[in-house]
């Protein structure tokens, strides 16, 4: 096959083998971020600010640097100024310069002999701290008398009304809107509120980073890119990014989480400074209070529509907060917030604000959810007000091919329809309710990416075959490069092994974010194999004596093709492999590539709730997703990707919300109060998987991760509305808010 | 910090009274290791009592029950009589934590941490279940609804510890149900909480009755109870029960529940409560 | 803080170690015994991702203290398997994706091997309901009930 | 030329024009045009950008054909979690 063919039918790819890591997790064996240790390790502790917003007048370390088993101490004052701010901003995430911007900002660092040591030391740090006004919420952070976050970054010409806590804005649409809705029979205004969720990773972030005394370093870390956190570190540390050795470890959860740095700075500090390897582990609360949630937002949107339920115009204002520091989330959701819709005239117009929360960071199709579920709600409620049916409106305005998107790109072949076409055709629709129980639909879009991406396929002389790759297996990829590099050569799955390297091995790799790794690394697995490929049909083709271009590989073998076919029996990728060393060395494949063409994806859930109307308790009775996924390389991981997200936006709906009180310190740093959903919350999630295949793979792979956390916050707010009768403009939908709404 | 195990209840209480420092009892530890490991406290000595002889039994008494206060909850649970005399009790304390923190915590430890949501309380206080106080004046035994203070203060002196919770005999006709809100199915500390006990006439009519309302107030508080004797548990009565429930509510707004939430849900709480133990009384399932 | 001695046995091996006092059983067998099978997601109980057995009990090693574990007899997920042989829970898992991160899953197999132990054939609900002490962020639980019920079901002989 | 459609907040640079007409074959030489065109796109192009052709997004492909009846639409630098 030539490197760009595309193929259509498999062997491998499509089935459901076991993972390659199953065992290793079945078992205990497999190493997460704190289960890796150093002969000599130190353990490390961080002091936080107790305080939301706060000049750090002084800090004196001195009595914790006297203490037995004090290796080192590090604060800000430690860390390089930088002028790209970029650098500078995540380097200030890892470590206060000057002001405290959050509850839980660091503020200093010790590195100890034992945890408790260093837990001591840290009490030990005496730190003085003017206290300054704070401001957590986004809608009062824009008011013209809010406490400013950081001088100088707001936007170059600040709109009247609005304070220098706005350092973004943005714009998108076409049409004009108000002759849309001037077309109109119900035009509907509604403002919502969305608060910031965390990402909510079992495994803490933990890291173990190893200083020579010549200047190279070795970092061991739970990340969903260590090439990233290379580039982070070499940086804000200040060392060449080849002397900086990042190797990832297997990772507990990340859904965007861990594609930055928070500890791996600090400890790489602290071990220069002690001249030992130094190991940070972040507790529970660590993770909510100085890790990256969410945005939070308040959006206002409006919609136009005909009696009929045609979409006539939508206007939405999005304004999203990321704490501390500019964020550029807002562009994702004012793009995708009425993306799923044919708009005749659509404008988006967003927002950022900077408050005294810690810097968002990616979680799943980050600042989709958001938008999203503000443009489904309110169409829900304008189908309740005319009368419709939700799914046979959301068709009637369904984007196509063809349609002008609101993010300006006319859409190829894309799966909206055939989404809810499949959700409508799924028995969950049509299902008879109870008393109290509300039936909610919802549509979700996501973008998905490909990006950077190396992939080194070696063939060793037994027949088997070693696909190195650079990103973080968080589902199951590898399984998944296992499948397509097994399929392209046509060598059993198990006689794959696919390995994650660390940032020596390979050329850069993206995070593995965006839906990307499935796709892009899918994609370059495939051209590498059909590298090899290539070599071993013209190591063939010299043993047989005849032009490599009258060879061709088909099932695993050289075949003899052309004017040759059938003069020599085919030579098995086993034979050719044994005979590797003779015929000119070992044979392998790479390929190296930015990829682009990732595929846009949609889907539709239905959830079932039934609603406690003397509490606000509300229960999910069932719950159906369906969603264009592409080819299934590995079908059961798609489920588990379709269910895991819905069931994150599900907590979302529901209960997950971060918490700050009038002090503005996080209320809610654990489990306990941070509540994500739990086994018994949930029914059964039930999966549609549509193959639409998609036209930038070879095998017509498309992202799939993070599509299904966008519509659920719509569909459960839907569903809990019809329950009780009213709607609901805010989530979480918490108990206390549902029943404040029902005895409105 | 020093550890060390007790194998009498009075060589535990001098050790706690001895402690110049802080001083913390271990049973099981469900709260305790918690609040170490938040740095919340830092006690000087912990004294595990669960080696102390009888602490971890459950035995008959006086037509009731004598409940060691080390004695596991995922214990009480598998006890074989206990649950059906005392549903309401067994199942409140069942609804703390996890399977796996059932497997250590205890109804005393719940009582002694003194939290006002503590989801055994409720039960023991509309059961009026008393507790064994070993301490440095000798043994004493008082009503478990005496025992908080406020939120994780007790009524215990330096050196005092809870032995044993005692469950009374219960006349015919008797029953008791707890019920508790939480956002999610499991996990989460209350925001509001009932418990009721009581015993019905043969005819029906109910002859005594306690009602314990829990995360409504600094600690559990008893509403009037009298809006349910003589009734037959009618509509009327429950509505003057979940008024009588909402009347003694004095709750704090917070990241779980606001102030008119948890007042209104344990009026809500407090009448279904009712119903579960009115039909238990009268022989149900 | 003076170390404590403490003799136990941890997968039916016998085990010696010191612990401080205020030391969780989950920081022992993690830093003192080398099983880092069992994780620390919270160290608060909420998350039940150190779940061990400690004589045949299910617990959060992060709530008990190595200091009561003299003579205790401790199971981890390190001693699930026979050899090579997977448990059946532990097949099952691998085989119905009952896993993606896979952080939690030590901890979920402890429990419902417990659960199996007592229950032979819990309803899904049950199951649900006995694991809602264990966190699981990637899966949405589905496949977890789905690969206990079907390990279950082998485990009594119906397959 | 190609004619290169502009998001919202960038017609302020155009003079409210939401599609411009530049020179270029190749993604590089559609943006150098836009910035020598259009000084104030310069700033936002050199935050990063993203292109649309026929409705596939590219991020950084410098030498991706961009042909003139193509449909070019300029979007913000994306990201996914």
């Amino acid at each position: 096959m030539a490197l760009d063919d595309k193929k259509t039918r498999f062997k491998y790819v499509g089935t459901t083998p076991n993972r390659p890591d199953g065992v290793d997790k079945v078992t205990g064996k497999a190493q997460y971020g704190a289960d890796i240790t150093a002969p000599g390790m130190l353990t490390a502790a961080i002091l936080r600010s107790p305080h939301a917003h706060a000049k750090i007048v002084s800090i004196d370390a001195s009595a914790a640097l006297a203490m037995p088993g004090v290796r080192a101490v590090v604060t800000g004052a430690d860390f390089l100024d930088h002028e790209d701010a970029f650098f500078a901003d995540v380097s200030e995430t890892c470590m206060a310069k000057g002001k405290a911007l959050y509850d839980g900002h660091p503020v200093a660092a010790v590195a100890a002999t034992t945890p408790a040591i260093a837990k001591a030391a840290v009490r030990a740090i005496k730190v003085e701290y003017a206290p300054l006004p704070h401001v957590t919420d986004v809608d009062e952070a824009m008011k013209p008398s809010a406490p400013i976050v950081l001088e100088g970054r707001a936007l170059e010409h600040v709109p009247a009304g609005m304070s220098q806590n706005v350092t973004n804005t943005c714009e998108f649409g076409h049409g004009d809107v108000e002759a849309g809705f001037a077309k109109a029979d119900l035009v509907l205004e509604r403002s919502f509120k969305v608060s910031a969720t965390h990402q909510g990773y079992i495994e803490p972030q933990a890291c173990l980073a190893s200083f020579a005394a010549d200047g190279r370093a070795d970092l061991w870390c739970c990340t969903q890119g260590q090439f990233f956190v290379r580039a982070l570190c070499s940086q804000i540390v200040g060392m060449e990014a080849s002397q900086l050795r990042v190797t990832p470890s297997e990772i507990g959860g990340g859904f965007g989480g861990k594609t930055t740095v928070f500890i791996e700075p600090v400890a790489l500090m602290l071990s220069k400074k002690s001249g030992r390897p130094v190991k940070v582990v972040m507790t529970r609360d660590e993770v909510f209070k100085a890790t990256g949630p969410t945005v939070h937002a308040s959006v206002d949107c409006k919609i136009g529509m005909t009696k009929d339920g045609r979409i006539t115009a939508g206007d939405m204002t999005l304004r999203y907060s990321g704490g501390a520091w500019p964020s550029g989330t807002i562009e994702m959701g004012a793009q995708a917030g009425f993306a799923a819709y044919d708009m005749p005239a659509v404008r988006t117009v967003g927002w950022t604000a900077l408050t005294n929360r810690p810097k968002e960071i990616s979680y799943r199709a980050p600042g989709a959810p958001q938008a999203v579920y503000a443009v489904e709600a309110l169409i829900d409620e304008m189908c309740q007000k005319l009368n419709l049916d939700p799914v046979e409106t959301r068709l009637k305005n369904a984007a196509r091919a063809g349609t002008l998107s609101s993010y300006g790109v006319t859409f190829q072949e894309i799966g909206m329809v055939a989404t809810l076409e499949a959700a409508k055709a799924h028995p969950h629709w049509s299902a008879p309710l109870g008393p109290n129980q509300g039936r909610g639909v919802a549509a979700g879009f996501w973008f998905n990416f490909g990006g950077n991406t190396c992939v080194s396929l070696n063939i060793s002389t037994d027949g088997t075959v070693s696909v190195t790759e650079g990103n973080p297996d968080i589902g199951g990829s590898r399984a998944a490069i296992s499948l397509m590099a097994a399929e392209e050569l046509g060598v059993p799955y198990e006689s794959v092994r696919t390995i994650v390297a660390d940032t020596a091995s390979l050329g850069y790799n993206d995070n593995t974010d965006g839906s990307r790794v499935t796709f892009a690394v899918g994609l370059a697995t495939i051209k590498a194999a059909r590298e090899a490929i290539k070599v071993m049909c013209q190591r063939a083709a010299a043993f047989w004596g005849i032009d490599a271009e009258a060879v061709e590989w088909i099932d695993g073998a050289a075949h003899p093709a052309g004017p040759n076919a059938g003069k020599f029996p085919p030579m098995s990728l086993a034979e050719i492999a044994a005979m590797s060393f003779q015929t000119g060395g070992p044979i392998a494949g790479h390929h190296e590539v930015n990829v682009d063409g990732a595929g846009v994806s949609f889907g539709v859930h239905i959830c079932d709730v039934e609603v406690d109307p003397e509490t606000g308790f509300t229960k999910v009775l069932r719950y159906t997703v369906a969603q264009d996924a592409g080819k299934a390389v590995h079908p059961q991981y798609v489920e588990g990707q379709m269910q895991g997200g819905a069931v994150q936006g599900i907590g979302w709906a529901l209960n997950e919300e971060y918490i700050y009180g009038a002090d503005g310190r996080l209320q809610n740093a654990g489990f306990l109060d941070y509540r994500i959903p739990v086994a018994s919350d949930l029914p059964k999630i039930d999966t549609v998987i549509l193959e639409i295949p998609n036209p930038g793979h070879p095998y017509g792979v498309r992202g799939v991760g993070e599509t299904p956390i966008v519509p659920p916050l719509a569909a459960v707010t839907n569903a809990v509305s019809r329950a009780i009768g009213k709607r609901m403009y805010q989530v979480p939908m918490s108990p206390p808010r549902i029943l404040t709404t029902i005895k409105g | 910090m020093r550890y060390m195990t007790a194998e009498t209840a009075e060589a535990a209480s001098s050790a706690l009274a001895a402690e110049p420092g802080m001083a913390r009892v271990l049973a099981g530890g469900t709260d305790l290791l918690v609040q170490l490991k938040a740095g919340m406290i830092r006690p000087d000595l912990v004294v595990d009592i669960k080696k102390i002889p009888g602490i971890r039994e459950i035995t008959a008494e006086a037509g009731g029950w004598r409940i060691g206060a080390a004695v596991a909850n995922a214990e009480l649970k598998e006890h074989p009589s206990v649950k059906s005399a005392w549903p309401g009790v067994v199942e409140g304390a069942n609804l703390i934590g996890s399977t796996q923190v059932q497997g250590r915590c205890t109804m005393a430890g719940n009582l002694c941490n003194a939290s006002p949501a503590g989801d055994a309380v409720p039960g023991l206080v509309a059961a009026d279940a008393s507790v064994t106080i070993v301490g440095p004046a000798g043994t004493r035994v008082a009503k478990v609804i005496d025992i908080p203070a406020g939120p994780g203060k007790t009524t215990l002196v330096k050196g005092e510890i809870v032995t044993a919770i005692h469950l009374p005999a219960r006349p015919a006709r008797s029953s008791d149900a707890y019920l508790r809100f939480i956002p999610r199915t499991e996990m989460d500390i209350a925001v509001a909480s009932a418990a009721v006990s009581l015993t019905l006439a043969e005819d029906g009519t109910i002859t005594a009755a306690r009602v314990a309302l829990g995360a409504v107030a600094p600690k559990v508080v008893l509403a009037d109870a009298a809006t349910i004797i003589g009734t037959k548990l009618d509509e009327a009565a429950l509505a003057a029960l979940a008024k009588a429930a909402e009347a003694v509510c004095n709750p704090i707004d917070d990241k779980r529940g606001t102030v008119a939430f948890r007042t209104s849900t344990a009026g809500v709480l407090a009448r279904r409560a009712a119903i579960i133990a009115y039909n238990r009384a009268k022989g149900a399932k | 803080m003076k170390a404590i001695p403490i003799t136990a046995t941890v997968n039916g091996d016998p085990v010696e170690f010191l612990c401080t006092p205020d030391e969780p059983l989950l920081d022992v067998l993690r830093n003192r015994l080398g099983l880092t099978g069992a994780k620390e997601g919270c160290g608060t109980g909420d998350c039940g991702a150190c779940s061990v057995t400690v004589n045949g009990r299910l617990v959060c090693s992060c709530l008990v203290l190595g200091a009561e574990c003299e003579g205790a007899e401790i199971a981890t997920i390190e001693g699930m398997a026979d050899g090579e042989t997977l448990h059946p829970l532990q097949r099952h898992f691998i085989e119905k994706a009952a896993l993606q991160c896979g952080v939690c899953t030590p901890g979920i197999l402890v429990a419902s091997k417990a659960l199996l132990a007592q229950n032979a054939s819990p309803t899904d609900e049950e199951v649900r309901y006995w694991l809602a002490g264990n966190l699981c962020r990637c899966t949405g639980y589905d496949k977890i009930i789905e690969a206990v019920q079907s390990a279950a079901a082998e485990m009594r002989g119906e397959v | 030329m190609v004619k290169v459609r502009l998001w919202g907040t960038l017609r302020q640079w155009t003079d409210g024009q939401a599609e411009v007409d530049v020179e270029g074959r190749t993604f590089k030489e559609v943006l150098d045009a836009l910035a020598a065109a259009y000084p104030g796109l310069g700033p936002q192009i050199k935050r990063g950008v993203s292109l649309a052709v026929d409705g596939v997004i590219y991020r950084d492909a410098w030498f991706q054909p961009v042909d003139p009846g193509a449909e070019v639409v300029l979007m913000p630098f994306m990201k996914g979690g």
